[in-house]
């Protein structure tokens, strides 16, 4: 448990000797004066400082560059780039000009080689271009559905946190039915009704993460809603609509960027989910989940083609962790995120 | 027994009919469908690097259990309502059938395997049939098994409207002349319906005693083998019944057949010992195959056929130029050999290479009937066509991994030729609709599997005659229907075979289909197994008039 | 407000839940484009017409769907599921109580092995702040959260399974099952063995997540308290550091563990599927994924409504032992 | 007043090593506490009073250090430091280590009442459970003997029904009750000198005037000696003999308290016992402090209360004075130069209002 008492003596800066303590921290003595930590400078600041989350942040953009990038070379110029300098990630083009290796069951799934670094898939296909254009899926899914999830989110939140009363209650037993079914479950039946496709994956996705924001902002606004300069607002005749845009929810913005970026991580993984059962992204679209659902095929013939899609979901995910994580110290080093921390994960 | 759609039973106009085509093929989602009919030309193992024939003369041990690993978990065990090859397959151990299959794919009768003492005897011109039973055969409940049972087999699925009932509502009779003897008689002749009576027998009193629960918590029937216990998705058990009727008792003691869906799990319980044979080995696993020597692959031909067929309905494809088109935009055989072998083999016609060769027809014409890629040639004719710029030919398929990479290939060669084309594999639900539909911008080529009875007559009806069952692509061609109509009538292998070698010839100079491959049955069979065989039709063949499988 | 009648009145809060689960599960379900009877026949059937509209008739697909819906309702409150198209003739409710045992096993495995490690985890990383054992379980807790499920269970297959073939890689026996089922195994002691050789794998690959998230919690949760003004108190009364942290801490720091808990029951059930799809697991996840492939009605409606009964009990249990540790909710006051 | 001094603190520096820089809470703070004796700690906020206070019992945490100065209780060290031969400070070898600090000075020898009753008794515990574990801890009794005593403690403090109230939950009580269980804690484990952190500070007058009362009833009966954290005045006139006047960190005036109210000396003590309504003298107008006490990661030049002193002259500016007796017996000691000839502080000119605010500007980063 706690480290009982250490009579050594290790020096800490300057020279002055410390005598062992309970090491129990205390983030700021109330005797400091931190009166301008505030503002997004600050912020920013915090977070140049917490190494950690500047690695996350260099990771995410990373990834960003490279899922817009394949954003624009797949849905704007129909793979052209990727046909010049590299190998189609949809097709395994046989075409003799493109003077590929023979595609065929016998010799798709070769191991790592020059020509195709992390090896090919069963159908021929070059691993690494499907990796970084699988990353266009799981960013544009983890982006849009946290994006839709957050407005949705947002106003109901906000709605039933500040009107509370009945609404609050209607609006609240709607979301706990949604919370009631288990996330993946519900997609699926949701999937199967409408059809299996990416988008309607995502739109399904981001319906389902609106409770997960709703619940989040509900509370903030609860707490908001008691502050003296809510009820100043109210009492200056400013109608509830301002109120709410101008001074609830700037101010329960601090744990909804928060959120949002653990969500993405969560929606990624969510989404990965719903691949690897089939209903996310279809053939031959390149996606990171449907990457792992073909590699259960081919686990003894070539085992590392399923740990590359893998390892993509899992950097991906943890860098926005981090960035979240980094945020949440940086904003409010005691936000009570415990509680929202993550619901819903699969 | 399964899978072929009686002819005679003209259905009325070619409207939106929900059909299902017979799938065959490892990896479908549902449950794998067990062997329906394969035709091995010679030697009934198969051709793979598999020895059996030699090592029966060993002396084969009685006794242990048999571990099977099935590709799908079966449902339920009732002839009657039989819906998924898994649940077939252990029908064949536990029920006698009627008629069996001797070494090739002509049903034989061989009792005790089978009920029926000799070859039905004909009269009427084929329209009438008499088939005699032994007398001395009796159900694992003690009851003794007679023509009534039969009877009952052959009469209840129409009673039930159950899925047989399609294949038995040609017998417009069935009468018993005496305990063991029953006539039977036909709407119109046809000599292949004996394939469809390659049919396990239920016991008429224990299934009405209790017809909900019969094949889920009772299962009575007459084979070598009891099913004691089972459990869905889980297990099903089989004990030797030692005093089975028959004169000779299987070498095992006991049978484990455990459904394990994932190739590579079920090869990984193969190859460490939990199990002894493994259904259904996908291509890639082959190479494990030979890394490993205790384990050995059999293959078996089956008598099925795939192909992409276009939309007569409307569309572009309805152009006899465009069909020639995106026949020159792919070399079926390179496709095959990358796709499919080696599951499978490339087919040139209707008719798989067993088939063919049985019924004489000229294979080497039909394949001079297909030209290789040549994207060149194949511009010019969709140009000629007068085919849109934008036209994008739309390929759909049911789920099926070999199905869907073929499907790719011939997509990938209409993009090389100039225009769009898009492969969608869809679930079975939203396949049957639209191919139903036929409609020009959904589907526009639907590649897909047949597995009807081994005989020229149900392979053509089904999907060239112009009422066939299954040819939702609407091709017809009154020449091609007259021959197959007569073809059907006429009796004696002599005077059908031009019939059907013509009507063929027309099919191929129409391009109603690009005939694409044939896919084999394959068993992952480890060395401590001995007497496994494959046959064309019904597999696995453990205890049967050709083998009898023993285990360490 | 007895501890009894706050838990009649939570379950009689979760009727309207129940209730808007089945209308919205029906309603997608009606929504599915093709034809379940197409399917039910079976593809290798040569279905004709007659095949096929009796089938529709013996199903009662062809009323309207409110009159549909109610049917149901009316038979669900009485017990009875249906019958399941797919596996045809079997009710629903016996192929969802067969299933089920699988799924609560794992689920309930993959807590226990998340929570015993994650609280220890959780406290020492709190304890030991910004040393090493803190840093390697905010590491560790970190990817845990990160990395999906079944890509775990794919790894655990391919180390445990194929190359060292130390545990098995798929199916579950049930430890009440009887011997003669469970290949290996003679005494029920065995097959108790056995399920805990095939639960390892999967309950490792479900757990990771919630183990992970769970020592994050457990973590920010401990470091709060420890900064209170009650541990203070105790400290500056010359209380030991290790009954601080076993008996004042620790109890307070529960409390958020224990209601994330109740909402991860969602995620883990949620998880289930995917877990049981890997390790060829016959529970409700993989049955919820027949049901929906065969678009089996009643099966998909059933095994829709178990999981939501299942998710309503994990969290009205995860409220009452809130209640029973937390004082100041007195059971049904201002909670 | 006994003579034998039971708590001495020399030149007690505690420092906050923070990312921004060394905070010197508290900066060479000097005092002791005599036997049964009543002495009080005021300033305003930020002064690094209750730093002071929790020193006492090494209840600083990181970044908190305490890194000079000598705390002595009896004849037990607290906190001492010697020199290495390098130059560099380590610990003195007679400091009492942390499992002694903890069985024999914490709750035993010295209790402490906190400030926030609210966030001081754990919420999941009953209150009786809590004092009565306190002092099973800190008095060698049996836990039923404990029990009692606990009981009798709570009804001492003012606790109606202490019988019933005992199994009660904290959240069932008021604030002012809370405050009072507090009080009981700290009376009950019977220490000899109990260090009160601002306790009525959370309370509303009416309740505070109360605790007072029952304070110094308590410090009669049983002869505590009491080491008083508050930033008001009056609480100071009622309950203390002696006065520590602290302002950034350091002690600026010391004296008992009559001499405190009557002949203050610092400015500072002035301004503020100028800030407070008097009974006992009229004035017009009160003229709070102006400015607000600037930051101590780096203390302004010299005399620190210079940038906010109406007195201040040029001189200030050159030394921090240490604090020096106005008496022969150091009852009454002063940190200011006014009083020490040699400084020449009368002959340099008066620091104009933009001087001092220009230096005050330099020292707020």
């Amino acid at each position: 448990m706690a480290s009982e008492s250490k009579d050594t003596i290790d020096s800490r800066p300057g020279e002055l000797f410390v005598p062992a303590e309970e090491e129990y921290s205390v983030d700021n003595p109330d005797e400091m004066d931190n009166s301008e930590d505030v503002g997004i400078k600050y912020t920013i600041l915090q977070i140049k400082e917490d190494t950690t989350a500047r690695i996350g942040l260099y990771i995410v953009s990373i990834i960003m560059i490279v899922a817009i990038y394949a954003t624009i070379d797949a849905q704007l110029l129909d793979y052209a780039i990727a046909e010049r300098f590299w190998y189609h990630p949809e097709f395994d083009p046989d075409s003799p000009e493109a003077n590929l290796p023979p595609i065929g069951i016998t010799n798709a799934y070769g191991e790592g080689t020059v020509a195709h670094p992390l090896g090919t898939d069963h159908r021929g296909r070059d691993i690494l271009a499907r990796l970084v254009y699988g990353s266009r899926v799981s960013i544009q899914a983890g982006v849009f559905a946290t994006f839709i999830g957050m407005a949705g989110g947002i106003i109901i939140g906000s709605v039933a946190g500040y009107y509370g009363g009945r609404i609050d209650d209607l609006l609240m037993r709607g979301i706990e039915t949604l919370y009631a079914i288990p996330f993946l479950v519900l997609i699926i039946a949701f999937m199967s009704a409408v059809g299996r496709d990416l988008v309607i994956a995502m739109v399904a996705v981001s319906i389902l993460t609106t409770p997960v924001f709703a619940r989040l902002i509900r509370s903030e606004v609860l707490s908001v809603r008691e502050m003296a300069y809510v009820e100043a607002a109210r009492a200056s005749g400013l109608r509830d609509y301002q109120i709410i845009l101008r001074h609830v929810i700037p101010n329960s913005f601090a744990s909804v960027v928060v959120q949002a970026t653990l969500q993405i991580g969560s929606i990624i993984l969510l989404i990965a989910g719903l691949s690897f059962l089939g209903f996310g992204a279809q053939e031959p679209t390149p996606d990171w989940g449907a990457m792992l659902a073909d590699s259960r095929g081919f686990l003894l013939p070539n085992p590392w083609f399923s740990v590359w899609p893998g390892l993509a979901i899992l950097i991906t995910v943890v860098a926005f962790n981090i960035v979240g994580d980094g945020l949440r110290d940086a904003l409010d080093p005691y936000i009570d995120n415990s509680q929202k921390e993550d619901e819903g994960r699969i | 027994m399964l899978g072929n759609n009686k002819p005679s039973k003209r259905s009325n106009s070619n409207s939106s009919r929900r059909k299902f085509i017979g799938y065959i093929g490892g990896g479908a989602l549902m449950t794998t469908m067990a062997g329906c009919l394969g035709g091995d030309s010679d030697d009934p193992a198969s051709s793979g690097d598999d020895d059996t024939s030699d090592d029966s003369t060993e002396d084969t041990q009685t006794g242990g259990t048999l571990t099977f690993a099935q590709a799908g978990a079966p449902i339920k065990f009732d002839p009657i309502d039989e819906t998924d090859g898994a649940s077939s397959a252990v029908d064949a151990q536990v029920y006698s059938h009627l008629f069996r299959y001797g070494e090739g794919p002509d049903p034989t009768a061989a009792p005790p395997h089978s009920l029926a003492t000799d070859l039905p005897e004909w009269e009427r011109d084929g329209s009438r049939m008499i088939v005699e039973i032994l007398d001395y055969a009796e159900f694992h409940n003690g009851d003794h098994l007679t023509a009534e049972d039969v009877q009952y087999t052959f009469e209840q699925p129409l009673v039930e409207e159950t899925n047989l009932m399609s294949q038995f509502d040609i017998f417009t009779d069935i009468e018993l002349v005496d305990d063991y003897t029953l006539q039977f008689d036909l709407d119109i002749p046809y000599e292949g319906i004996v394939h469809a009576m390659v049919q396990p027998i239920v016991p008429k009193d224990a299934r009405e005693a209790n017809r909900e629960s019969f094949g889920l918590d009772t299962v009575i029937g007459s084979g070598p083998f009891e099913l004691v216990d089972w459990a869905e998705g889980e297990f099903v058990r089989f004990e030797r019944w030692d005093d089975w009727w028959g004169d000779e008792l299987p070498n095992v003691e006991a049978m484990e057949w455990i459904p394990i869906e994932e190739n590579t799990t079920r090869f990984a319980e193969l190859s460490a010992g939990e199990v002894d044979i493994m259904e259904d080995v996908p291509p890639q696993l082959f190479e494990q195959f030979d890394a490993d020597p205790g384990v050995d692959v059999f293959e078996a031909d089956w008598l099925n056929y795939f192909y992409a067929a276009f939309n007569f309905n409307e569309g572009e494809t309805t152009k006899p130029e465009v069909r020639e088109a995106i026949d020159y935009c792919f070399t079926v055989e390179t496709v095959i050999e990358q796709q499919v072998e080696p599951v499978g083999s490339v087919l040139h016609g209707p008719l798989p290479g067993a088939l063919a060769e049985q019924w004489e027809m000229p294979v080497s014409e039909w394949e001079a009937h297909w030209n290789d890629r040549d994207f060149d040639r194949a511009a010019e004719l969709f140009e000629e066509a007068g085919v849109p710029d934008d036209w994008t030919c739309e390929i759909v398929a049911p789920p099926g991994e070999t199905r869907e990479q073929v499907g790719i290939s011939i997509a990938n060669g209409i993009n090389q030729a100039g225009y769009d084309a898009s492969m969608r594999a869809l679930d079975w639900g939203s396949f049957n609709e639209i191919t139903a539909e036929q409609s020009a911008d959904e589907c526009n080529i639907q590649i897909v599997g047949l597995t009807p009875d081994p005989d020229p007559h149900s392979f053509l009806d089904l999907v060239f005659h112009s009422e066939g069952a299954l040819n939702d692509a609407q091709y017809s061609n009154e020449r091609v229907d007259e021959l197959i109509d007569d073809g059907q009538r006429t009796v004696g292998f002599e005077d059908r075979q031009p019939l059907y070698e013509e009507a063929i010839g027309h099919i191929l100079d129409d391009r109603a289909h690009i005939p694409l491959y044939n896919l084999k049955r394959t068993y992952g069979v480890s060395d401590n197994v001995s007497n496994f065989s494959v046959h064309p039709i019904r597999n696995p063949s453990l205890f049967t008039n050709r083998n009898n499988v023993s285990v360490q | 407000m007895s501890l009894f009648r706050y838990t009649f009145w939570r379950l009689l809060q979760t009727i309207p839940a129940l209730f808007g689960i089945s209308i919205i599960t029906f309603a997608l379900i009606n929504a599915m484009p093709s034809d379940p009877v197409a399917i039910m026949l079976g593809p290798e059937q040569m279905a004709s017409e007659e095949a096929i509209e009796a089938a529709r008739e013996r199903h009662g697909l062809n009323q309207p769907v409110h009159i549909r819906y109610l049917n149901w309702l009316v038979a669900v409150v009485q017990g009875d599921l249906g019958v399941s198209f797919y596996y045809n003739g079997v009710s629903v409710s016996d192929k969802i109580l067969e299933r089920l045992p699988a799924t609560l096993l794992l689920v309930f495995a993959s807590f226990v092995f998340s929570i015993s490690l994650s609280i220890p985890l959780g406290i020492i990383s709190a304890a030991r702040r910004n040393k090493l054992a803190d840093h390697i379980a905010r590491i560790i807790s970190l990817i845990g959260v990160s990395t999906p499920s079944f890509w775990i269970g794919l790894i655990l297959i391919i180390v445990f399974g194929y190359y060292l073939r130390w545990l098995p890689i798929s199916g579950l026996p049930m430890p009440y099952a009887d011997p003669a089922r469970v290949s290996g195994a003679e005494t029920q002691f065995e097959v108790l063995l056995q399920t805990l050789r095939h639960l390892i794998l999967p309950t490792i690959a479900l757990g990771t997540l919630r183990m992970a998230a769970v020592t994050r919690i457990q973590r920010s949760a401990m470091l709060e308290v420890l900064n209170s003004g009650y541990i203070d108190l105790v400290k500056a009364y010359g209380v030991s550091g290790r009954t601080i942290m076993r008996k004042h801490a620790l109890k307070n720091a529960q409390l958020p563990v224990i209601t994330i808990i109740g909402l991860q029951i969602s995620g883990a059930l949620g998880g289930s599927v995917l877990i049981e799809t890997v390790f060829n697991i016959n529970g409700l996840g993989r049955l919820i994924i027949t049901a929906i492939e065969a678009q089996d009605y009643p099966l998909i409606m059933g095994t829709t409504l178990f999981f939501g009964i299942i998710f309503i009990i994990g969290v009205v249990v995860t409220d009452i032992a809130y209640a029973y540790v937390d004082p100041r909710v007195s059971y049904g006051g201002e909670s | 007043m006994k003579e034998n001094i039971i708590l001495s603190v020399k030149d007690l520096e505690t420092h906050f090593f923070t990312s921004g820089g060394i905070v010197r809470a508290v900066d060479g703070v000097s005092f002791n506490v005599k036997s049964g004796e009543t002495v009080g700690l005021v300033g305003e906020s930020g002064a690094g009073k209750s730093i002071t206070a929790r020193s006492i019992l090494r209840l600083v945490d990181s970044p908190g250090q305490i890194v000079g100065g000598e705390i002595t209780f009896h004849d037990q060290m607290i906190f001492g430091t010697q020199e290495r031969a390098d130059g560099t400070i380590e610990r003195h070898p007679d400091m009492l280590d942390d499992e002694t600090l903890r069985t024999q000075i914490r709750g035993s020898k010295i209790a402490m009442i906190f400030q926030d009753p609210m966030d001081s008794l754990n919420p999941v515990f009953k209150i009786g459970d809590q004092v009565r574990e306190l002092i099973e801890l800190n008095r060698d009794v049996t836990k039923y003997e404990a029990k009692e005593i606990a009981i009798e403690t709570l009804r001492e403090v003012g606790i109606p029904d202490p019988e019933n109230r005992y199994s009660d939950y904290p959240h069932e009580f008021s604030g002012g009750m809370r405050q009072r269980v507090l009080i009981a804690m700290a009376f009950s484990c019977q220490p000899d000198l109990i260090i009160a952190d601002e306790p009525t500070t959370a309370l509303d007058v009416t309740v505070e005037g109360e605790i007072l009362n029952l304070v110094r009833d308590l410090q009669k009966k049983y002869n505590t000696s009491f080491l008083w954290i508050t930033h008001d005045m009056a609480v100071i006139a009622e309950l203390c003999d002696r006065v520590n006047v602290m302002y950034l960190g350091e002690i600026i005036e010391q004296a008992n308290v009559y001499d405190l109210f009557d002949d203050a000396h610092h400015p500072y003590t002035e301004a503020l016992l100028k800030s407070i309504p008097r009974p006992d003298v009229s004035i017009e107008k009160l003229d709070p402090i102006t400015g607000v006490m600037p930051g101590a990661i780096n203390p302004p030049q010299g005399c620190r209360f210079h940038t906010r002193c109406p007195d201040a002259h040029r001189a200030c500016l050159d030394t921090n004075p240490p604090l020096i007796g106005l008496d022969e017996n150091e009852q009454h000691n002063v940190a200011c130069i006014k009083y020490d000839e040699r400084t020449g502080y009368w002959e340099s000119e008066e620091l104009e209002n933009e001087e001092r605010n220009q230096i005050k500007g330099i020292n707020n980063v």
